[in-house]
This record gives structure tokens, sequence and C-alpha cells, in this order.
């Protein structure tokens, strides 16, 4: 079998009697693109603060490539390899898109004070023209990100999640608001980044179309506890799930 | 004792005027976020709008207080609102900030144009007796601030909390979407705020401008106190103001004469910080969400 | 005409300087004209603009009109320090103010450097105390005044203790000091020594130290504002002891502010308008006529400069800086060479003033000069 | 009752619905069901007069309603129930339905109508004391509809009513939902749980990608493979 | 573009060199008060305008700068000795005022910080027996340079005028650096500069310090330049006075604080001659600048040039190219 990346162990969270994740397990494996699904409320949203440390499961533990993150601080989190993009536009509007990623890997590079008198890119201004011409920006390159259409700052936001050379990347609701030009560039980008590199992603994302073309497997949450997991067919032809999505 | 007495009762008959004014601050606080370096200013400038009905126009004294009220509505909330504050609200507090504190420099210079940079004497509203209590003095005055202060708040609380008007309100400060959909004239909900601010600085004029005489350089220290207590009482609560502001005068008193009087003002300033590292929401205020 | 002309083109030719500033004399006044002096340093100014007009009507000094350009100081004494220059580089002949000692302390150091005399309206003592031969006062530093006070406390009331209220800033901290040494000097005990802040509005924890203290008498030093305060405040916690104070104390305005509280305080004073002399009088209204307030020491003390600075160049004879500021040491002025200097006045080599001052009471809303006090 | 023509709108850069149609009958209860992001919330907003339209109409009872104010639309006799937690949280129940009839001039009337709905809510009346925010979610979203009802509305748009209650609290509501429309309101419903807001409903409207898909019978869409389909990333044909 | 502006930098340096032989003394004076100032500014600018924390502690800074410059340099120490203590001893303090930065933000951040410099000035006005109360200390030597006395006001600006290029340069530098990066990510969205790896809680605490430090080094060279210091020249008064500065220029623009100090410095001399109504004109030109461009005047100026640049090219190509994404 293939390295872990991620493991996730009996994992619960409840919120004043509410129970929103009920002993959640599953482990993610190199170069897996897993989707998270499930309807509203089902705890998607806890399970994923739980791995990226902001929340503290009330039993059960996260570790990525071995290393546990509770406690962790995001900025440390980073540091093990996590990368991540965010539900809302998540860049930083008024620097450049080269600066966005360039930031976006520098704190990797070096001590604080190798940095400080370093060169000013850190050295990475040939890296962040590889991911900007990767992802099709290379004409933006010098614009303000926040002057950038809400598309394209989305694709600006995930270029920055890969800056870091990442071993796990989580994809919070990517295509969300994205224009369906746009998500199939997104996808395809995604997948072939995927490929090239073989990063693990995690997925959690509404859009169903898109979750099912770009996942390798899906696990389905509801009422905070895991009712399937499979591939993108074996969702799609599972009637627990419809049920799910459809109310009983 | 009879000395602890006195500082305690003069510290509060002072810091239920710095009451008025905190309270105003901690209205456009919830409001609209407006955080007011003017405020100061706004309490210095109604008692000349106050002296030129009196002096200048020639009208008897409770009418030119109506009529200083009256301008000070509508300057200090009508058109501070429509003019500065609302063209300013969605660049965030930064320049709010700024503005306020040049609209600070602004009406003291005009103050000290165009009616005089002298203080001036102002009438009370209250008898300067006085009558012994335990030892301690206590004036009319003392009793009147004390009194004329309560009656204010209250009657804002009972505004606030029995009137349609008051109701729409404080939905609007606590949830201005929820407001919106209920049919609340949202902004006009936060200029009624933007207008009461300015009769409770009216207020806190009147009653500070015989003790403290007009003068255009008053707006300073008052405001800062009126900060202070805002933010030790608790910055979303009007029962918090009012306690920040009796507390800061009678901690301004106590330290003073207990502490160092070089130092005096260090004893509030200390309290500040600490509240705001060990309860940013202040004494009585709420950590989440923001309430009237 | 035509040689007017050619005279004034000759002139120019050589550089000799020009027909206008022959005509006119440059002086500078730098003063509070904003900011927490205002009142004091608009008073100073009015005087000052008087006098200056009084000059020009009787024919000027040494010939020449008087021109004096008004720098607003903001009340902040690195401002001033700069306006101090900026008024040499226009050509000022000598400055008139600052009056706030805070000021006058930063900006003396540029005339120094330079050489240009200055007549300052302040009174912290350490202006004279620091060997700057290029500036003088107008009034009394406050190493001046103390002494005729202690005198006073010692001898007129028969205190043993007293009580003082003074407010930190350099004009309070100077007259503090002074006082405080006058005390020890004299084996009078201050038994309550309590400071207060400038634009403070409350009272009452100062008067209730002073009132515990059970001093025989209580000395105030404050800016007029807060002295009327602290008099209420006396009044209102029924002080009894007498109330002693210097110049501000009973300035008219504090009067006019404490509304009935200063009834029965008594100090000294080194200039007032309620003097009996028929100088002042005169004096007080005209401005009064002119501007329509009342003068107080501050519009004395700028008055006075004026004067000082007038008669010192005509004295000294020429346009020469360093002539006119030997000429200004050691040098007296009588009410009869110059009626308007008000009273009789002499500095000292270190620019200190003397001259005669009062012992004052107020009674009502009057201020009564209740005793001539000799010049030290 | 309503009818929207060809309605596209969305927030700044973002356009969510592309030319949305559909008209409802007077007196019945329409959901409105699709995939997230489809723009079923932002329908309501439309309606409402949150949101900028850039073109297309809202007819309501066949007149021109497009770009009016919320309070122009309560005016109109129509109420909205957005998703989420809407109480204002440090005011009473009682405080908080007296909000629901604050635009009235008649507020003796309100206080009349507030009677009769804590009839309705008989929990609101245990609580009518306690602050908003103390209520628990179901007995918040109760409150909300509730309050909705004091204006004696005649068109309702309710967004997700069942989030956060639990299922026996749901069958409630709807039984409320149902009770009124048999008082002859009109109830415009969005509904996550599309199944059980089917079965309770006279029709449902499909949205996706922010147009119009499927308008049927209620029965009839809930017997449509289509539909499960579509929640899990197929696509429709254009009904 | 970038010629064009280096053009004008070299047009402005010349400027400020030929400027003290243009000027009297008094205008040499200022123009050295605009450097000092515009340090102090450009220390707020970094903390403010780069990393978003406000900050009403910088006149305390430049108080402590300006009093460890007197002691040390009345004591016959060198100026040098004094700018490093000065400075290092405004880094620490900032990093411990930068604590708060932590736990609140905005206006308590501003209460906190204004708290700090009351509390500074009354040490500063009663601590007599080392800052000479009240009255301040007297006579602060200005220092020598190679044997070269800088008594002369000419000789003094040129000597600011020098530290001042350098604290720009550094400044510059600074800014340019992965730690510019790290301050300005700080700035505009913290979370997500968290979870790619920046040290939020480090850089604010730096971004403090640093800025304090800048404070201390204009304290330094501010006590040389007036002679004079005292508790009176850094009261909140001047801690709003340089946020004014920074804010009316730009704040987070580089050149911001260069032009918001000599705003604030000049403008005066500019409105001397409205008399005692130039305050008024002042105070209301800022009032009104932060209505209709919250962003400063370089933010003015960008606005008004990105206006102009989007007019010429009718299509741009990237555009197009980003509808066919």
């Amino acid at each position: 079998m293939t390295e872990t990346v991620l493991s996730i162990r009996n994992i619960s969270k409840s919120f004043g009697g509410i129970h929103a994740v009920r002993d959640v397990s599953f482990d993610v494996y190199k170069g897996e693109v897993l989707g998270l699904i499930g309807p509203n409320g089902s705890g998607k949203s806890t399970l994923f603060n739980c791995v990226l440390g902001q929340l503290k499961p009330d039993a059960g533990g996260v570790t990525v490539t071995g290393q546990d993150v509770a406690g962790k601080r995001a900025c440390e989190l980073s540091k093990l390899g996590v990368g991540r993009t965010f539900q809302q536009l998540s860049v930083f509007p008024e620097m450049s898109v080269l600066d966005n990623l360039i930031l976006a890997g520098q704190e990797h590079r070096g001590s604080m004070f190798s940095r400080l008198f370093g060169p000013s890119d850190a050295g990475l201004t040939e890296e962040a023209d590889r991911m900007i011409s990767f992802f099709r920006l290379g004409h933006l390159r010098d614009e303000l990100a926040g002057s950038l259409s809400y598309g394209q700052q989305k694709l600006v936001d995930a270029a920055m999640a890969f800056m870091a050379n990442p071993a796990l990347v989580l994809l919070d609701e990517p295509a969300g608001g994205v224009n369906l030009t746009m998500l199939g560039h997104l996808k395809e980008r995604l997948k072939t980044y995927n490929r090239e590199h073989e990063t693990t992603f995690v997925v959690i994302e509404h859009n169903m179309e898109f979750v099912m073309s770009l996942c390798t497997r899906i696990v389905v949450l509801a009422e905070g506890a895991i009712i399937a997991e499979g591939t993108p067919e074996e969702i799609r032809a599972n009637q627990t799930v419809i049920d799910a999505y459809l109310g009983s | 004792m009879s000395d602890f007495l006195q500082l305690i009762i003069s510290g509060l008959s002072t810091g239920s005027i710095y009451a008025l004014a905190a309270i105003g601050f901690t209205l456009l606080w919830q409001a609209s976020q407006t955080i007011n370096f003017a405020q100061g200013e706004f309490v210095m400038v109604p008692a000349f709008f106050i002296l030129i009905g009196s002096r200048v126009l020639g009208l008897p004294f409770p009418i030119a207080i109506g009529f200083g009220l009256a301008v000070a509505v509508f300057t200090l909330g009508f058109v501070f609102k429509r003019l500065v504050i609302q063209p300013m609200l969605p660049h965030g507090h930064l320049p709010i900030v700024m503005a306020t504190i040049a609209l600070a420099i602004l009406m003291r210079e005009l103050v000290k144009e165009f009616y005089s940079a002298e203080a001036q004497t102002f009438p009370a509203l209250f008898s300067e007796q006085t009558f012994d209590v335990f030892g301690a003095v206590i004036s009319h005055q003392d009793i009147g601030n004390l009194a004329v202060s309560a009656v204010a708040i209250i009657a804002l609380q009972l505004f606030l909390g029995r009137t349609r008007t008051g109701r729409s309100m404080q939905a609007t400060a606590q949830n201005p979407g929820v407001a919106e959909i209920l049919g609340v004239n949202v902004q006009r909900m936060v200029l009624y705020t933007f207008m009461i601010n300015a009769a409770l600085a009216t207020l806190a004029s009147v009653l500070i401008s015989p003790i403290y005489l007009a003068k255009f350089s008053n707006g300073e220290p008052i405001g800062l106190v009126a900060f202070l207590a805002a933010i030790v009482g608790g910055f979303n609560q009007v029962r918090g103001a009012l306690v920040g502001g009796l507390l800061i005068g009678v901690i301004d008193n106590l330290s003073a004469a207990y502490l160092s009087s070089e130092y005096r003002i260090a004893g509030p300033m200390i309290l500040l910080i600490v509240i705001i590292l060990l309860r940013p929401q202040g004494l009585l205020g709420t950590s989440e969400g923001r309430t009237v | 005409m035509f040689k007017t002309i050619t005279l004034a083109t000759a002139l120019a030719t050589f550089g000799i300087i020009g027909a206008a500033s022959a005509e006119t004399l440059k002086l500078g006044n730098v003063a509070e004209l904003s900011g927490p002096g205002a009142t004091v340093g608009n008073a100073w100014t009015d005087a000052i603009n008087m006098g200056v007009d009084e000059i020009n009507a009787a024919g000027g000094v040494l010939g020449m009109q008087l021109e004096i350009d008004t720098y607003d100081t903001q009340t902040d004494a690195q401002t001033s320090r700069a306006l101090v220059q900026k008024a040499i580089d226009d050509g000022a002949f000598l400055i008139l103010g600052t009056v706030y000692s805070s000021s006058t302390i930063v900006n003396m150091l540029v005339t120094m450097q330079q050489g240009i005399p200055q007549i300052v309206g302040s009174e912290s003592p350490s202006i004279t105390q620091k060997g700057n031969p290029y500036v003088f006062r107008s009034s009394f530093g406050a190493q001046k005044s103390m002494p005729k006070i202690a005198a006073y406390l010692d001898e007129g009331l028969g205190a043993k203790s007293v009580a003082v209220s003074w407010v930190n800033n350099e004009f309070g901290k100077g007259g503090h000091d002074a006082f405080v040494a006058e005390m020890e000097a004299r084996g009078i005990e201050v038994v309550a020594d309590v400071s207060s802040e400038v634009g403070q509005a409350d009272f009452a924890s100062d008067v209730t130290q002073l009132k515990s203290a059970n001093a025989d008498a209580i000395f105030v030093y404050l800016h007029e504002e807060e002295s009327a305060r602290l008099l209420k405040e006396l009044r209102k916690q029924n002080v009894e002891a007498p109330i002693i104070g210097e110049t501000t104390l009973l300035n008219q305005k504090v009067i006019e502010l404490s509304e009935g509280a200063a009834d029965g305080i008594m100090g000294h004073v080194g200039l007032t308008v309620d003097a009996p002399n028929p100088e002042i009088q005169a004096f007080a209204k005209r401005f009064s006529d002119r501007y329509g307030y009342k003068a107080d020491h501050n519009a004395m003390k700028g008055y006075v400069a004026i004067y000082t600075a007038a008669t010192a160049i005509e004295r000294a004879g020429e346009l020469d800086r360093q002539k006119v500021a030997d000429t200004l040491h050691n040098m007296t002025i009588t009410v009869e060479d110059v009626p308007n200097i008000l009273l009789n006045v002499s500095w000292d080599e270190t620019g200190e003033v003397s001259r005669e001052s009062f012992l004052v009471e107020v009674q009502g809303d009057e201020t009564i000069v209740k005793d001539m006090l000799p010049a030290n | 009752m309503l009818q929207l023509k060809n309605l596209y709108g969305g927030y700044g850069k973002i356009t969510i619905l592309n030319g949305v149609e559909f008209e409802i009958p007077k007196g019945t209860i329409t959901t409105v069901i699709g995939p997230n992001g489809a723009g079923k919330s932002t329908v309501f907003k439309a309606i409402f007069g949150l949101l900028n339209v850039h073109s297309g109409q809202i007819l309501l009872e066949g007149r021109d309603v497009t770009g009016r104010t919320p309070k122009q639309m309560i005016g109109e006799g129509v109420t909205y129930v957005p998703q989420g937690r809407n109480v204002v949280p440090q005011l009473s129940v009682y405080h908080n339905l007296e909000l629901g009839g604050i635009t009235a001039r008649d507020q003796s009337a309100v206080r009349a109508r507030i009677e009769k709905v804590m009839d309705q809510f008989p929990m609101l009346r245990e609580f009518r004391d306690r602050k908003a925010i103390e209520l628990s979610g179901g007995q918040q979203k109760q409150l909300e509809v509730a309050r909705a009802l004091l204006l004696d509305p005649k068109l309702i748009l309710i967004d997700e009513p069942s989030i956060g209650l639990s299922p026996n609290l749901v069958a409630e509501v709807f039984r409320t939902l149902q009770a009124l429309r048999d008082d002859g309101v009109t109830i415009l419903m969005v509904e996550q749980n599309a199944k059980a807001a089917l079965a309770m409903s006279d029709f449902g409207i499909v949205l996706e990608l922010g147009q119009t898909r499927m308008h049927d019978r209620a029965d009839a869409l809930l017997a449509d493979p289509r539909v499960g389909q579509l929640f899990l990333g197929g696509h429709m044909e254009e009904a | 573009m970038k010629q064009l502006k280096i053009l004008g930098l070299v047009a402005i340096l010349a400027g400020l060199i030929i400027a003290p032989f243009t000027q009297a003394t008094y205008g040499t004076y200022v123009l050295s008060s605009w450097l000092v100032f515009t340090v102090a500014a450009m220390g707020l600018n970094l903390t403010l305008g780069y990393a978003g924390q406000i900050s009403l502690a910088q006149a305390a800074f430049m108080g402590i700068g300006a009093y460890s410059t007197a002691l040390m340099t009345m004591a016959g120490l060198p100026w040098i000795a004094s700018v490093v203590v000065g400075m290092g001893l405004c880094f620490v303090v900032g990093l411990i005022l930068g604590y708060p930065a932590l736990r609140v933000q905005n206006h308590f951040l501003a209460f906190v910080t204004l708290a700090f410099t009351t509390l500074a000035f009354l040490v500063m006005r009663n601590e007599e027996w080392l800052t000479g109360g009240i009255y301040g200390l007297v006579g602060v030597p200005r220092p020598s340079v190679a044997g070269l006395s800088l008594m002369d006001g000419t000789r003094y600006y040129f000597f600011t005028l020098g530290v001042f290029i350098l604290a720009s340069l550094s400044f510059w530098w600074l800014v340019n650096s992965p730690w510019g990066r790290a301050f300005k990510g700080l700035r505009e969205n913290p979370i997500r500069a968290n979870s790619l790896g920046v040290d939020t809680r480090l850089v604010t605490l730096l971004a403090f310090a640093i800025g304090a430090a800048y404070g201390g080094l204009s304290g330094a060279l501010m006590a040389p330049l007036v002679q004079y210091i005292d508790p009176m020249s850094f009261t909140l008064i001047i801690s709003l006075k340089i946020l004014l500065m920074v804010v009316v220029g730009g704040s987070g623009y580089f050149f911001g604080p260069f032009l918001g100090a000599g705003l604030v410095i000049m403008l005066p001399e500019f409105l001397r001659f409205a008399e005692a109504y130039y305050l008024m004109i002042y105070a209301a030109l800022v009032v009104f600048l932060m209505v209709v461009c919250p962003s400063g005047l370089l933010g003015l100026l960008s606005r008004g040039i990105a206006a102009i640049r989007s007019r010429e090219p009718a299509e741009r190509g990237d555009l197009k190219e980003g509808a066919q994404l």
C-alpha cells in the first residue's frame, strides 16, 4: 500500500450537545484526490477545522505524515507541509500576483534572518513564474490580486497553496462562485498538478459535478458520521447518499 | 473617613457627567462602528451654542438651552452623520479616526475664533448650596448632576426598550441584516443614534460647564475620559458606559488623593490597559454581539 | 521728485539699506495665539499692537516707524523655537515673547546664539539664571515675588504652616520650587503639597487634601481657569484658612470665573490694572476702549515689553543689537521719562526686572490694593 | 400571485441568476430545490429587494414590484424568513415578536396579533420574557416564523426552515405552514430537505445554475428520478 | 516609467541638497525638522501602513530616543552610541508594547498605545532626577563628524539629511525584503498569511519594534536639532500629529510619510497668510481628504493614474485572455 499522508482517527466533536462529528476515521494516501461531501450541516467543516488544528476534537486525533496536528498554529501546520485554500476569496488584494505567490513560498526558505539579508524575492521568482504560467495567469503577473476577477483570484488562491511544495493540500470549496468555463480550467489544472507532483488533495465541495470528475475517492458524511465511501461512480449509485441529500 | 466619602461623592457627581459623554460614544460605536475622537468637542461646543442663544440672541436661559440643543442635534447629529461619517463607513476605522481628530481641531478653532479664546462662566442649573453628610460636603449641584444623568439614562433605556423606534434602533445595532428584512429603515435608525448622541452631549455640556467653565480647549480632557469610561465599562453596553463613567470619576479622585497627585492620570490609564488585556469587552460588556 | 528717484536708485545701487527699511523698524512678536495659552498670548499681543500704534503716532523710534510681525506658537515649544528663527530671518531687530516659560526656555537659545535681544513675559526663575545676555523680562520672575509673599505670610499672617496647590507644568513648578525654598528659609512648614494638571476639571480631591492638612494658610499657584475651579471647590468644602496667591490668582479673569468664590483671597501682584496709579488707569481705559475687554497682567506685560524695547533702542541711539542689549542691562526707566512704562522699572545684569509691586485683596468682585511693596 | 420574468441578478461581479422564470398561484406552497450554488436563496433576496436585479421583472398580483425596498415589500404584504439565525439576540422573545410588526402604524393591533401568534406557538408564550439568544436553535427558528406572521402577510418567503431543527420540529414547522396555506397565505420556500418539503408542497421548482430547470406539481417531481441525480452532479436536460 | 521615477528621485535629492542655500536659517530649520519627523512617520508607516497595527505611541518612542541621546551626549558620550542605545531601548519596549496587539486590534490597540504615551509622559515629567522633569534638558550638544562641528544649522541639516537617506534606504530595503512582504501579508489577510507559514505573532511584534526603533532614531536626531528636550514635545498630540502625517500622505505607500510630514510641517507655512484661520483650513482639508479619499494623497494620486491608464488602452489583452479561461 502507498504511504499514508493524512490519518484521521476516531474524531468526535460536539457543540453544546449537538454531535457535529461522531467517531470519524479514515486515511488519505499519497497522490490521492479525496472528496469530502455531505449535505449542509453534515459536519464537513467541523472535521476540516479539526484537521487544520483550529478546533480541538473531543476525542481522537489527526496526524499528517505521521505528526500530530493537535494544538498546532496555522503557520506551524504549514511548515509540516499542509497547504490550504479558503472558501472565501483569500488573496492579498493590494499585492501583485507575483508577490502573492512569493509570499506563499518564502516562509519555507531559510531562516528569519537569512530572509532579511537574502535576496528580496527569497529566490522564488522563477518558481512563482512557473506556478503563474502553470495556472495560465502570465498576463496578470504584475496586476494587483484584488483587481482580478473572482475566478482568477480563486486560481491565485489555489496556486498559493502549492508554492511551498506541500505534501497535503486542503481545498475548501474551490468551485464556489466560479463560472463554468473557469471551473473547467481550474479542475484540469488541479488534476494536472496532482498527476505531476503526486500531491495529495482533500476537497470539500458542493458542486457535485466538479467533485465527481476531480476526485479519485469520495467520503460522504451525514449527521456527523461517514455513510458511504468509494469511487465517484459508486457514490453516484448509492441510494443512502441520494436519500441523505433529498431528505427522508 | 469623611475625606473618603467626600472623594467618592465628588467622583460620582463628575463621573455621572462623564457617563453621559461615554454613553453617546458607545451608541455611535454600536450603531455604525464609529469611533468619535471629537466626542469631547461634542460636549464642549453645545455650551457655546447655548451662550450664543442667551448672550448674542438674547434668549432667556431655558429657551437658549432648547436652542442649543436643537442646533447641536442638527449639526453634531444630522450633519455629522450625513456629511462626514456616512461617506467613510465603507473604508474602515482609520479614516474615521483621522477625520474626527481633524474635526476636533476644527471645532476648537471655530469656537476660539468666532466666540472667544477666554473661558466663559456658565449659569448653573442647580444652586451651589451645600449640606453635610457624615462630614462630607455635598452641594445641590452634585445631587442635581447625579439625578439629571440618572434620569437621562433611564429615559434613554426606556426609549430604547419601550418605544417602537427604540426597539428598531436596538435591532439595528444588534443585527442590521435582520432589522432590514423586518422593514426597519436602518439608515434612519443610525441617524437617530447620532442625534441622540448629540442630545446627550448637550446635556453633559449643560451639566459640566458651570463647574468646568465653557472654553474651546475643554474637549480634549473630556473626550479622553469618555473613551476611558466607555472602554472600562464595556463598549457595547449603555450600563457599561454608566458604570465606567462613575468608576473613572471616583478612581481619578482616589488615585490623586491616595497614590500621587503627580501621577493621578496614571491610575485610570493603568486600569484601561489592564481591562483591555484581561477583559477587552469591558467590565459589563458581553463578548458576543453588540447590545444596547 | 527727480532728485529723490536718483537718490533712491543710487542708494539701491550701492547696496545701502533700501529707503523703505530706513523708515520702518521690524520687531517680531512670537506669542501663544492658539492652543492652551491663547488667552494669555492674545492679551499680550493686543497690548503690544496698541503700544506700537501709540509709539508710531508719536513719531516712532529713532525716527522710524515700528512694524510688528506676529507669529503664533500654538503654545508649542518647538514651534516657538522655529518661529523665533523665522522672525529673525524676516529681519526682526528684536523679539518680543514668548509668555509661556516652556516656550521661552527653548526659543531663547536661538536669540542667544544669534545675539538678538528678546523681551519675554515668562516668570519661570530659570530664564534669567542661565547666563543668557540677550534675554530680558517684562515682569517678575517667581524668585523675585516669592520672598514678598513669604514675608507677608510670616510677618503679616504669622503663619506657621502652609498648604500648597500648584499646577504641574513649567509655570507652576517654577513658582512652587521658589515658594517652597522661601518657606524653608523662614521656617514655615509645608504641610500639604498638591499638584494638579493643566485642564483638570475636578478639584475635589485636591481640596480634600488641602483641607485635611489644617494649615494656617493655603497658597495657590495655578492658571486662571484652574484657579477659579479650585476656589469654587474650596468654598464648597467650607475651607476657612486664608487663601494666598501670586499674580495669576488675583487676575480679574479668576474673579469673574469663580463667581464670588474669590472673595477675601489675598496676594501679591507684580502688575495690576487695579493699581491706583494714573498711568495704569489710563492704560486700562485705552485698552478696554480699543479691544472691548479688560486688560490683565498679561496685557500689561506686553505693553511694558514694547515700551521697554522702544526706550532701549532709543537710548542706544542706533540699530545695533549688542548696544541695545548692553543698554538694557542695568537700565532704569522712570514714569517721568516714559509714562507708558506704567511703573518705574530697573533691570539687573541678568535681565531680571525689579520694580514696586502690590499687595492686594479681593473684596466682592473688586481687587483692592492694600499695600505697595518696594522694589527688591 | 407572484411571477418572475427572465430575472438576472447577483452580487457585484458575480451573476448568479441567469434568467429565472416561474409563476406561483395564490394560496399554495411552492418549494424551490436545487444543488448548492443554484441561486435559490439569491432568488429570494432578489424578490425581497435585498439584491440588485440586473434585468427582468418581478410581478406581485400583476403589479411590477421590481426594485422595491424591503420595507416596501413588507407594505405589499410579503415577509421573508432568511436562512440561519435571525433573531435579535439580546431582546426578549416578546420584543422580537414586536419587531415583526415594527412597521405597522397600529401597535395595539400588533399586540393583539402577538397573542394570536403565541396561541399558534405555545412555546413562545412560555418563554416570552427570555432573551432570544437563550432559546435553542429550533425555538429560535419558530420565533422567526412566528415573527414573519405578525403582519398577516399574503406571501411568505422562507429560506431553509429545517436547518438545525430536529425531525419532529421540522414536521411541526411544516404543519404550521400548511395551516397557513389553508388560511389563504401563499408560501414560497427553499429547502435542502427536498423529499420532505416536496411531500408537503403543492408545487416544486428545480433551479440549477441560476436557471429554472423544472417546474411541476410536487408529487410529479418527487417521482422523477432525474431530481435525485441532479443533486449528485448529473446535468439535467432543459425542462 | 521606472526611468521617470529614478529621474524624479534624483531631482528631489538635488533639491534637498540645494535647498538650505536658498533658505534662511529658519527655512533650513523647518527642512531639518521635516526630515526628523519623516523618520518617525516612516516607522509608524511600517507599523500601521505595512503591518496594519494602529499605534499612538510614536511620540513616546521619539521621547525615549531623544532622552537617551540628550542624557548620553550631555555626559560626553558620542552621538552614535546614544543612537544605538536609544533605538535598542525603543526596539525592546516596542516588542513589549506589541504584545497587546496579539490580543486586541483596532481601537483597543489605539487606546493601549495612547495610555502608554500618557504614562511615558508622566515618567518624563515627574522623574526629575533623570529627565530634568518639566523643564527638560537644555543644551543638548550637536555631534561632530570627523572633527567638524555641526553647531551650524546648515551643517546639521546635511548631517540629518545623511542619516535620513540612510534610514530611507534601509526602510526601502526592509519593505522590499521578504520581511516587508510578510508585513503586508499581515495587514491584508492575517489568516491567509498564517496558513502560508508566516508567523503572524512574531511579525506583529517585529512590526511594532522596528517602527518604534525608527521613532527612537527620529528622537535622537531631534534632540540635537532643538538642543533642548522637554516632556511636552512627546505628548499624545505629537503622536496624533505623526499619525496624521502617515494617513494624510497615504499609509502603506513608501513615500506617504515623506509627503504627509511635509504637509503637516510645511502647510502652516503656506497657510500663514490665512493667519488665525490656518489651523481651521488645515483641519477642514483633512476632514475633506478623509471623506473623499481615505487612502491619503498618494492613494488619490495612484487612483488618478489608474483611471488614466485604464482609459488609454480601450481593450486590454488580459481581459480577452481572461474571458477565454
